[in-house]
This record gives structure tokens, C-alpha cells and sequence, in this order.
């Protein structure tokens, strides 16, 4: 039997355990991607909070100490394996939360892509002009209105092809959860070559659907953010000058 | 290394195992008469695997090289000829039939269940008191698909290795785990909050337990396979029992 | 209205506001001058608390802002501020740039700030602008968004940092008669700027800066017809009437 | 017996693995961020040229063959999981090559990393003033000359922190080489694991040694950046003004 | 010197140059006028090469560099060009921005390249400030180390894009004195400027455009005194003679 023939006929015989994994690997890329942003925002706008003379010595300790805390983490989960994190935080917190291992799948993917979005979010918001926050302060605005109101919103657009790079990397990272018993397609993928002693043309057959699975996200989220970014273009039109 | 030249004499015979799968199969770091060398990383391979495939060697005249791979890699590694069999704790069934040539098994074993020692389910003795109970098993394996053997299981997502399944039913995650015994012995040796399950007779799995050495696909009527299949057969039962009992005394984590 | 008393700021170990004393009265007019580095803009800042003075004190209507008096973000709202880089929020339209320090700092209702946003907006000539995105304007309609945007906040003090220096020289005008027009209806302001021919014309005092002190103040016949300090005279140099 | 305990047992038992381990992953990390940079600026660059109006057909068509192929690379690379790269250029290339799996891992991850290069560097390429450019086409520069000399060293530059990133990025991945013989720090934490039936030990260790290793390159490479911009800040510094 | 017939240059469907007929000899200083976005850089860039024209033809020293006649690359090299934005090159220092060129481009020796580059910048008043990175100079002393790397190339003609208007008023002097003194060297020059005191004392020719088209031009004196377009007289207002 020739290579794609072996190839079709694993698809035909495994399709609905392929099928099964797409579905995992996608609810916790995107789930993993939108609550990692989420975490990412709060993390990075809070690590944007840097202690400042005016400050009490109390402030300025509490600051200190916050700023020390969220480097850990960040440095934690950049710096360990995911699959390990996965070990770790699904054992060692199952007796207090008897999650189930999507559920532990969910909150790791989140919290692990939390602390590359905090980077992600700080970073746009250092490239968001000084100019901007001047002006919200200069209008009185407070520290966390700014942040919310001004500043967030356009760091987020700044930051925007690197979350899109970050779920990417999530549909394929989302392979580690499998060390906790979710059945993401990879694994999937897995369980057929094994069944079949066939890896080459099961690899095969992951990579094609994970390269559709990536191309299709990347496109659809690159299209939203031309969408996104369209009315705000930075040339001068002179709007309304019709009126 | 590789089966790749038919026409020269062949010197060398290139084994591939994952080397952590004891008691089959794992590494050491110092080398002692009964381990290998492994060909491509550091430390050294022992194991029921190992001896069998020095005895193997030495019955055909060659040269032993261990290559340590990761088990989604050692059927790649088979299949472009990077190795010229698996000797892995590896069970045959039709299936896999299609992605390699089997010889016939090399150790049989019986299939019980690890389970935790302060469990009620270590006095269990039939397949039906693990009814209602989440049972894992071994990825892509029979030991998994024995488990729907079990009336009423929960059968839980399967997983790669043995120490992760032990980990979940250590961590209360699952209830059993299906395993061949010399795996379970070794668990148990190692982790003594643990304990096995034997089922009566005719209360226990229906399931092939063997252990077979997997040769490329459409090797069979080979010359090298036919030498493999007589060396082994040349091997008899109770020097297999010997040396499982043996290398399960040795194994690392019984010290 | 405003009155400094021995003003005092340090960048590490650059003084750049050395001893400042200097008053604002109600309806005056201030135009600062002066080489760049010699701390205009710090003084600016330290009056709207953008920089927190290391000495001194600044009253406000007899209260003193460097206290813990009064309310920073308050105090913020009500100095209108116009930067240089105009500072328009990119991401909201001209008339929400115009309402959401009303709406947040102030606290009016939305209807409100909207009708009070486009009072002003139309003050400037930007009213038929305020739907439109705030970085597709040009630089000399952003700058009256700016003053629009600050005048909403019931300012009593506008601030100028170079508002024309970075506008193409025909935008200049007309910003500079929108600042005109303020002065002629009493607004308490103080510009930095280099437009001398403003300086002379609008304001009611000249202040001239150099390394951190004031070198000379006084109207702007005397600053430009008369200077008494030679620094003075060195640097409004081809400005000065007596030369021309 | 203690899980600290446990922990040092199994350390000193298997420290020669784990050492070695870690001298194989920095190996591939190294080498495979430094030849994956090296890449990425090539295809980064060439990314940037785009069909100018200028063009005959010829040079036209070919450019945009050229952005073609490189897209499909960069696609391919980045949208499947480096396991299955892994196992189709090794197996897939051995029988012309004749490779040893540590050269063939050196060879994957840099290609591999050069895809993800080729998107810093490009936007590394486009964060460069475009005055920048004007300046060296109004001397008569050309198009290469440019580039190298000019939009380069400065997109190098600016793209610094991702790199560091993908270096981090890079320690942690090669444990998917383990799929083509490769006994990286993962793969021989995990043979520990395996042979003596301890995960959760064995993966803290792993974890630990990832942890050092992750934070230690990330803090010497971000001295290194500081060290390269110091002199280079954007203030205006009256140099030689006392000369 | 140059000679450019019929020009034509559109951004997709916008006209910036409509048949622009325009000539330079040798030694005249030139000041291009005009409103924003009446396609005074685009003249400037097409005679550079920067913008290829969609028509028309550009006679350099009699040859039409538009024909491939020409090699592109040294066209740009001897025709010098002074941006707005400076444009040195961030990553190096002062003497190989102004090296670079003459290395890659002329083919000189680096040793001659240095000889010559710190002759111009000695010129300029920059030559202390040779191996400072070109990032820490002021906006002032960037323009000076801009003209003396385009004085490296060896010029036919120099090309000033509003070389003064990013720059502090204090700096736009000793910017201004620099050309005032290569014109009077002879060099060939275009300028674009908003300076009209330097358009007047300098310039051999003043040429006023508008929305794409050169509505006048003639020598400063009758330009400022005597406009006979009403558009010219428009645009200069204030600047015009006869109303000071
Ligand atoms: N945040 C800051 N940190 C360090 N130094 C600063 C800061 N802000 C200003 N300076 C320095 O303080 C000095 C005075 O700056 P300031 O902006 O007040 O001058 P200025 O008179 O407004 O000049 P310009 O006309 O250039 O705007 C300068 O030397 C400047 O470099
Ligand atoms: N690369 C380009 N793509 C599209 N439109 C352009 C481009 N360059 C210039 N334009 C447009 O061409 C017109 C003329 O521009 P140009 O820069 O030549 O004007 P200018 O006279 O130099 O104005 P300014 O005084 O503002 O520099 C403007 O409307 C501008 O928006
Ligand atoms: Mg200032
Ligand atoms: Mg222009």
C-alpha cells in the first residue's frame, strides 16, 4: 500500500478520534489564549505600576513586594515546561479543587499564556506614547483611569499580531496538557499511530490538520485586526470637512 | 547502523528502547557485566530487554548497539532502517501488524491491577469489583483496551508512561491501572503505598500479555528475522522466568 | 491667583528649577521665554503637578497644591494644560477626548459633557469634527481640539508648552487667534512659546528663563524695547525692537 | 522517606543524566537560536523586498516566487508541531545526508526557530524609520547595501528582547528532538522518571534545572542588550562639547 | 544644469505634479514656496530619484536620467539631499554617517573618505563631535553632520527639504548662516523652505507652487514686491513687502 493510501485509510478509520481532538485542541487554544490575555492585562498593567517618590514607604513596600510577585510567576511559567506545570498544578491543587483535567487543561493553558501576554501587554504599553498619558493626567484623570481608559486599549492593539502568534503557538503547546489525561489532537493523533504502528503517515496526517488549523486562525485573526485598525489610519484625512 | 546493506555481511545489530520502562527496560549510570552502553546518550541500559537482546546478539555473532528513543519515535526509527528491531516490552497484536513484523513473544506474563494499598480495592479479586471505578491504562496499548473488559468502568483517557500513571492513582485521580506483572512488581517495590491485584482464574482479563520483538514491516521471510526467531526460540521458559526474576531484584528503584 | 515661592527642581543631580518666585494674577497673561533647557517646561509642569517640585511652594488661590492640601486630580482638572505634541487620546474620537475628563474627573452626565464639548469645539471651529477618529486630523486641528478639550474642564489657568512648534507655519495663525481671543475674554494663561510677535502683542507680562532662574520680567514693551540684563538681550537678539 | 529526600536521592543517582541532558538542550538552544537568527535575517530581509513599479516582469514574477516560497516556509515551520517536523526532515532527509540525529536536531531547531525569526526580524525590519532608507538612497546606497549596512543592524537591534525570548522558547522546545534520538535534559529526566518509578521528583528536579537554565541566559542576555544600548541613548548628550 | 520638461507624478489617483516645466543652472540658488501638499517634496524626490515620475523628462547635465542612461545609484550620490528629518543613521557615529557613502558608493579608500568627510564636517563646525553617535546630537548639530554628508558625495546639486522646520528656533540660525555660505561658494541649490527672510536674501530665484503646479516664479525681489498671480499674493500675506 502506497503512502497516501495508507494515509486515507487512517483518516477514514480514525477521523472521529482526530475529529475529537481538533475540538480539545481548540477550546483550550482559545479559551487559553482569551483568559491568558485577560490575566496578561491585569498582570501587565499592574507590573506598569512602578513605586514613585511621592509614595509612602508603605506604598512603596507593597509595590516592591507585588512587582516581586508577578516576576516570579511570570519567570515561572516561562521558564518550566508546561507539561510540568501541568503535573504540578493538576495534582497538587486536585484535592483542594477536584477539577477535571479539561477544566485543570483550561486554567494552565490560561495562567501559562498569562505570563507570556503580561510581557506581551507590558511591552505595548511601554510603546504606547508618554504623550498620551500626560494627557489623561493632564485632565486629571487617575492613575487607573488612564490605564483602563487610554492607555490598555491601545497597547492592546499594539500588541495585537503577538497574541495572534500566541494562540498559534497555543494550538500546537496545548499537546503538553496531554500528560493529564486531556485528549488534545495530538494525542489523538498519538493513539492512532500507536494503535496502528504507523507513525510516519499519522504525522502526516497531524501536521496537515494542525497546518489548517493555524493558517485558518492566524488569517481570520489578521483579517479582524486590518478590521480593527482601518478607520484609525495614522495619515491626515480631512474627516468631515464635507460637512 | 540500519538494515540497509543486504549485501555485506552485517556485524553489527542495533536495538531500539525507550530505556525507561522498567523493569524491561531503563538506564543506569554506571556500568556493571549485565548493562549496555547507549549508543546515543550518556548512561547505560539495563533491563529483561537488554539480556535478551545480548543473548540474541551473541547467538547470532554480532555486535550490540542500544539506541534510547522516545516511544512515538521508536516505530520511525524502525520503519527508515535507523535501527534494526525493538526489543521494548513491546505487545503484538494485528493491528500492529501493519506497521511492523512481530516475532513470536519473548516473556508472557499475567495482567493485573495496581492499585493503592489502604484501598479497599487491594483485596479485590474479579473484574467487576473496579464497576463504577476510573481505571487508566497505557497509551495506544492492550492495557487499555482491556479496561471495557470491566463491566460498568470509568474508563479514563489513557496516558504515555507508567510513573505518570502511578502518579495519578497516587494522587487519587484514578483507582487502577492495568499492567503486565514484572511492571507492576517494580511499581509496587518502588512505591510501597501501592499493592496488586491478581484475579481468580476466569474472573481476570481476556488478553494477550506477551512481549514480542518488532522487526521492519515485510521482513518476515528475511534472513535476519528467521536467525532472530531461532535465537529466541532457543531461549526456554524457565531461563525467561529466571531472568525476569533476576532483573526485577535489580532494578533501580528497589535498592 | 497663582503664586510660587522658592520653586525648587532636580533631575538626579541636574538642578533645572533653581529658587523660583513668580506670581499669576487673575486675567493675566504670561508669555515664558527663553533658551531651551532653562526649564519653562518644568515650571509648566510643576504647576499642574505633572512634576512633583523637590522645594517650595505653589498657592493656588491662597491654598497651598504642594500640601497635601488638596486633591491632585482636582487640582490637574481644573489647570488646563495644551502640550507641544498636542496629546490627544488616539483612541477615542475628538468629541470623546473632549468629554471623558468631564465625564470621569468631573463627574457630569454624558448628555452634559457632549453639549459642553461641542460649545467648545464649535468655539474652535472643530465642531464638525467630532465624530471623526482624533489621528486623522492635522496637526493644526488637533492643537484646537486640545484647547477645546481643556477649556471643558472650567479651567482657572490654561497652560501653553510651544503649542505652535510643531504645526506647519500656516496652522500657526489660527491657533494663535484662537489664544487671542481667549485672552481678549479673560482667560488666566501662561504660554511658553517662540512666537515673539504674541508675546509682544497678547501678553500682559514677559517672563524670561535661563539655566533654571527667572532673569526678567515685565510687559512686553519693556522686555523687548528695553531689557535691562544682558542674557535677556542676548537671546531675543534679532527680536529686539531697538534693533530693527 | 521524604519528597525532599526522594529528590536528592534520585539527584545524586542521575545527575550524570541530568548534566548531560542539559549540555545537549544548551547546545540545541544555542546553537539553534544563533543559526535561526541567522536565518530569520535572511529570510527576513529578503521578506522585505517587495515587486517595485520599477520592475521588468521577469524580476517581478520571480520576486513574488520567491515571497512565496518563503511564506510557505515560514508557514509550514510555525503552524505544526516541532515533533512531527522532526521526525519527516530527519527520516526524510537521512538516506541523502547520511546525519546523525544530534546534528540533524541541531539542523531542525534552527530551521524551525527561523521561521519564527524571519517574523521578529521583519517586523524588527519595519519598526526601522523609514528616514532611515531615504538617507541611504539619497547617497546613491543600494537596495543591499542598505540593508545590510542600515535597516539591519538597527531591526537587530530593536528585535533583541524577542530574540532573548526565542532562546528561552528554544530551551524548552528541544525536548520534542527526543523523537528522533536526542536525549535532551527532558528525555533524561524522563528515563529517571522511568526507571525508578518517582515522576513527581524527578519532574521538580527537571523543573528546577529548567528554571536556572531559563532565567540565568534570559538575565545574561538582557545584560548583554543593556550593555550594547548604553551608549546609543536617545538624549541629547553634548559629546566632545568639552573637547 | 537641470532641465525638467512636462513632469508628471501621481500617488494612485492623486495628481501631485501636473506638467511641471522647470530648469536650474548652474550656481543659482533656488527656493521652492508653497502650501502643504502642493508637491514641493515630490519635485524635490523626483529629481533625486527617490520618486520615479509616471511622465516627462529630467535632463541632468543634458542626459535624461529618466531614459536609463544613467546609473541610478550614482545619480543619487552626486545629488545631495538635506531631509526635514535629518535622517543620519542611527547606528553610527558622526564620521561614518558621512564616511559611508563615499566608501560604498564612491569607491574612495576608508583613510581618503575620513580625510574629506572631516574637512566637511570641520566645515560645518562638527568635527569635535566626530565619533559621537549620531543619536546624541541636537537637532541642530544632526542637520550640520546631514549637509556635511551630502558635501562628502562630491555635489552638482544640492536639494533642501524644509532642512530647518524640525528645528528649535534657536537653531535655525547657525543652519541658515551654513547655507547662506555655500551659496555664496557657488553651489547649485533647491530649497525648500517656509523661511522667507532666507528665500529673500539668498535665493537667485524664488518658484512658488500650488496643488502641483509652479504658478510663478521669478527673482525674490519681484516674488515678495510684486506677485502677479492673485494665489502667490495669497499665500504670502504677511510676508509680502508692500504690506509691511
Ligand atoms: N524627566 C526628566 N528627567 C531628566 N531630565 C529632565 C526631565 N525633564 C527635563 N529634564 C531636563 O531638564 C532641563 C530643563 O528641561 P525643560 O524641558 O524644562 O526645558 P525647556 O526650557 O522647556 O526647554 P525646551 O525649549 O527645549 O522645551 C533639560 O536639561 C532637560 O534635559
Ligand atoms: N508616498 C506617497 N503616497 C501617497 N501620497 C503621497 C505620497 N507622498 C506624498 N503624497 C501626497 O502628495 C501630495 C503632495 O505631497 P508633498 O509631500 O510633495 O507636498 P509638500 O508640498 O512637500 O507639502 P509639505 O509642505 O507638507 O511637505 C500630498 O497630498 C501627499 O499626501
Ligand atoms: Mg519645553
Ligand atoms: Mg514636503
Amino acid at each position: 500500500m502506497g503512502f497516501f493510501e495508507t494515509v486515507k485509510e487512517i483518516f477514514l478509520q480514525y477521523y472521529p478520534l482526530f475529529w475529537d481532538g481538533v475540538q480539545v485542541t481548540m477550546l483550550l487554544a482559545l479559551s487559553g489564549t482569551i483568559l491568558g490575555l485577560f490575566i496578561g492585562l491585569v498582570v501587565g498593567a499592574l507590573k506598569a505600576i512602578k513605586p514613585e517618590p511621592r509614595d509612602s514607604g508603605l506604598v512603596k513596600a507593597l509595590k516592591r513586594i507585588m512587582g516581586f510577585i508577578l516576576s516570579v510567576y511570570i519567570e515561572f511559567f516561562r521558564g518550566t515546561p508546561m507539561m510540568v506545570q501541568a503535573v504540578f498544578l493538576f495534582y497538587g491543587l486536585k484535592p483542594y479543587l477536584g477539577w477535571s483535567p479539561m477544566v485543570a487543561g483550561v486554567c494552565i493553558i490560561s495562567v501559562n499564556t498569562g505570563a507570556y501576554m503580561a510581557e506581551i501587554i507590558r511591552s505595548g504599553i511601554q510603546s504606547v506614547d508618554r504623550g498620551q498619558i500626560e494627557g489623561a493626567r493632564s485632565i486629571g484623570m487617575t492613575n487607573v483611569q488612564t490605564m483602563f481608559s487610554i492607555v490598555l486599549p491601545q497597547a492592546l492593539r499594539n500588541a495585537f499580531p503577538a497574541v495572534i502568534n500566541e494562540f498559534v503557538i497555543n494550538i500546537k503547546d496545548s499537546s503538553m496538557l496531554s500528560v493529564i489525561m486531556v485528549a488534545d489532537l495530538f494525542f489523538q493523533g498519538n493513539s492512532a499511530a500507536g494503535s496502528l504502528f504507523k507513525y510516519t503517515e499519522t504525522f502526516f496526517i497531524i501536521a496537515l490538520i494542525y497546518l489548517c488549523l493555524t493558517f485558518i486562525t492566524s488569517r481570520v485573526l489578521m483579517y479582524i485586526e486590518k478590521r480593527m485598525n482601518a478607520p484609525k489610519k495614522n495619515n491626515i484625512v480631512k474627516a468631515g470637512e464635507a460637512a | 547502523g540500519g538494515s540497509d546493506s543486504s549485501s555485506e555481511e552485517k556485524t553489527t545489530l542495533v536495538v531500539g528502547m525507550e530505556c525507561n520502562y522498567a523493569p524491561f527496560n531503563w538506564t543506569v549510570t554506571e556500568e556493571s557485566d549485565t548493562t549496555m552502553p547507549i549508543e546515543n546518550a550518556s548512561g547505560y541500559a539495563d533491563g529483561y530487554d537488554v539480556q535478551i537482546a545480548k543473548m540474541i546478539a551473541e547467538e547470532l555473532g554480532m555486535d550490540l548497539q542500544i539506541k534510547k528513543i522516545a516511544w512515538d519515535g521508536l516505530q520511525p526509527a524502525l520503519e527508515s532502517g535507523e535501527i534494526d528491531m525493538i526489543i521494548a516490552g513491546m505487545t503484538a497484536d494485528e493491528e500492529r501488524e501493519q506497521g511492523a513484523d512481530f516475532t513470536t513473544p519473548y516473556y508472557e506474563s499475567e495482567m493485573v491491577m495496581i492499585v493503592r494499598a489502604d484501598d479497599a480495592l487491594a483485596n479485590a479479586t474479579t473484574l467487576e469489583d473496579f464497576s463504577g471505578k476510573n481505571v487508566v491504562g497505557q497509551i495506544s496499548t492492550t492495557y487499555d483496551e482491556v479496561i471495557d473488559q470491566i463491566p460498568g468502568v470509568n474508563h479514563v483517557t489513557p496516558l504515555k508512561s507508567y510513573p505518570e500513571m502511578i502518579n495519578a492513582l497516587q494522587q487519587n485521580v484514578v483507582d487502577g491501572i492495568t499492567a503486565e506483572l514484572p511492571v507492576a512488581t517494580g511499581a509496587v517495590e518502588a512505591n510501597p503505598d501501592l499493592a496488586i491485584v491478581h484475579f481468580d482464574e476466569g474472573h481476570g482479563f481476556e488478553a494477550d500479555t506477551s512481549v514480542s520483538i518488532a522487526l521492519p514491516e515485510g521482513s518476515r521471510d528475511g534472513d535476519l528475522f528467521k536467525k532472530i526467531q531461532e535465537a529466541l526460540d532457543n531461549i526456554d521458559e524457565q531461563t525467561r522466568q529466571d531472568l525476569m526474576l533476576e532483573v526485577t531484584q535489580r532494578q533501580p528503584a528497589s535498592v | 491667583m497663582i503664586e510660587i515661592k522658592n520653586l525648587k527642581k532636580s533631575f538626579d543631580n541636574l538642578e533645572v528649577l533653581k529658587s523660583i518666585d513668580f506670581h499669576v494674577d487673575k486675567g493675566e497673561v504670561i508669555t515664558l521665554i527663553g533658551a531651551s533647557g532653562s526649564g519653562k517646561s518644568t515650571l509648566l509642569r510643576c504647576i499642574n503637578l505633572l512634576e512633583i517640585p523637590d522645594g517650595g511652594e505653589i498657592l493656588m488661590e491662597g491654598k497651598n497644591i504642594l500640601k497635601g492640601e488638596i486633591d491632585v486630580n482636582q487640582h490637574r482638572a481644573h489647570v488646563g494644560m495644551v502640550f507641544q505634541s498636542f496629546n490627544l487620546f488616539d483612541n477615542k474620537t475628538v468629541l470623546e477626548n473632549c468629554t471623558i475628563g468631564q465625564i470621569k474627573v468631573l463627574k457630569r452626565d454624558k448628555k452634559e459633557a457632549e453639549k459642553i464639548a461641542l460649545d467648545f469645539l464649535d468655539k474652535v471651529g472643530m465642531k464638525e469634527f467630532a465624530h471623526a477618529g482624533s489621528t486623522q486630523l492635522s496637526g493644526g486641528q488637533k492643537q484646537r481640539v486640545a484647547i477645546a478639550r481643556a477649556l471643558c474642564m472650567d479651567p482657572k489657568v490654561l497652560l501653553f508648552d510651544e503649542p505652535t512648534s510643531a504645526l506647519d507655519p500656516e496652522m500657526v495663525g489660527g491657533i494663535l487667534d484662537v489664544m487671542k481671543e481667549l485672552a481678549a475674554e479673560g482667560m488666566t494663561m501662561i504660554v511658553v512659546t517662540h512666537e515673539m510677535q504674541f508675546a509682544k502683542d497678547v501678553s500682559s507680562r514677559v517672563v524670561f528663563m535661563d539655566k533654571g532662574v527667572i532673569v526678567e520680567e515685565g510687559t512686553p514693551d519693556r522686555i523687548f524695547n528695553n531689557p535691562t540684563e544682558e542674557r535677556t538681550r542676548e537671546f531675543l537678539g534679532r527680536y529686539l525692537e531697538t534693533e530693527n
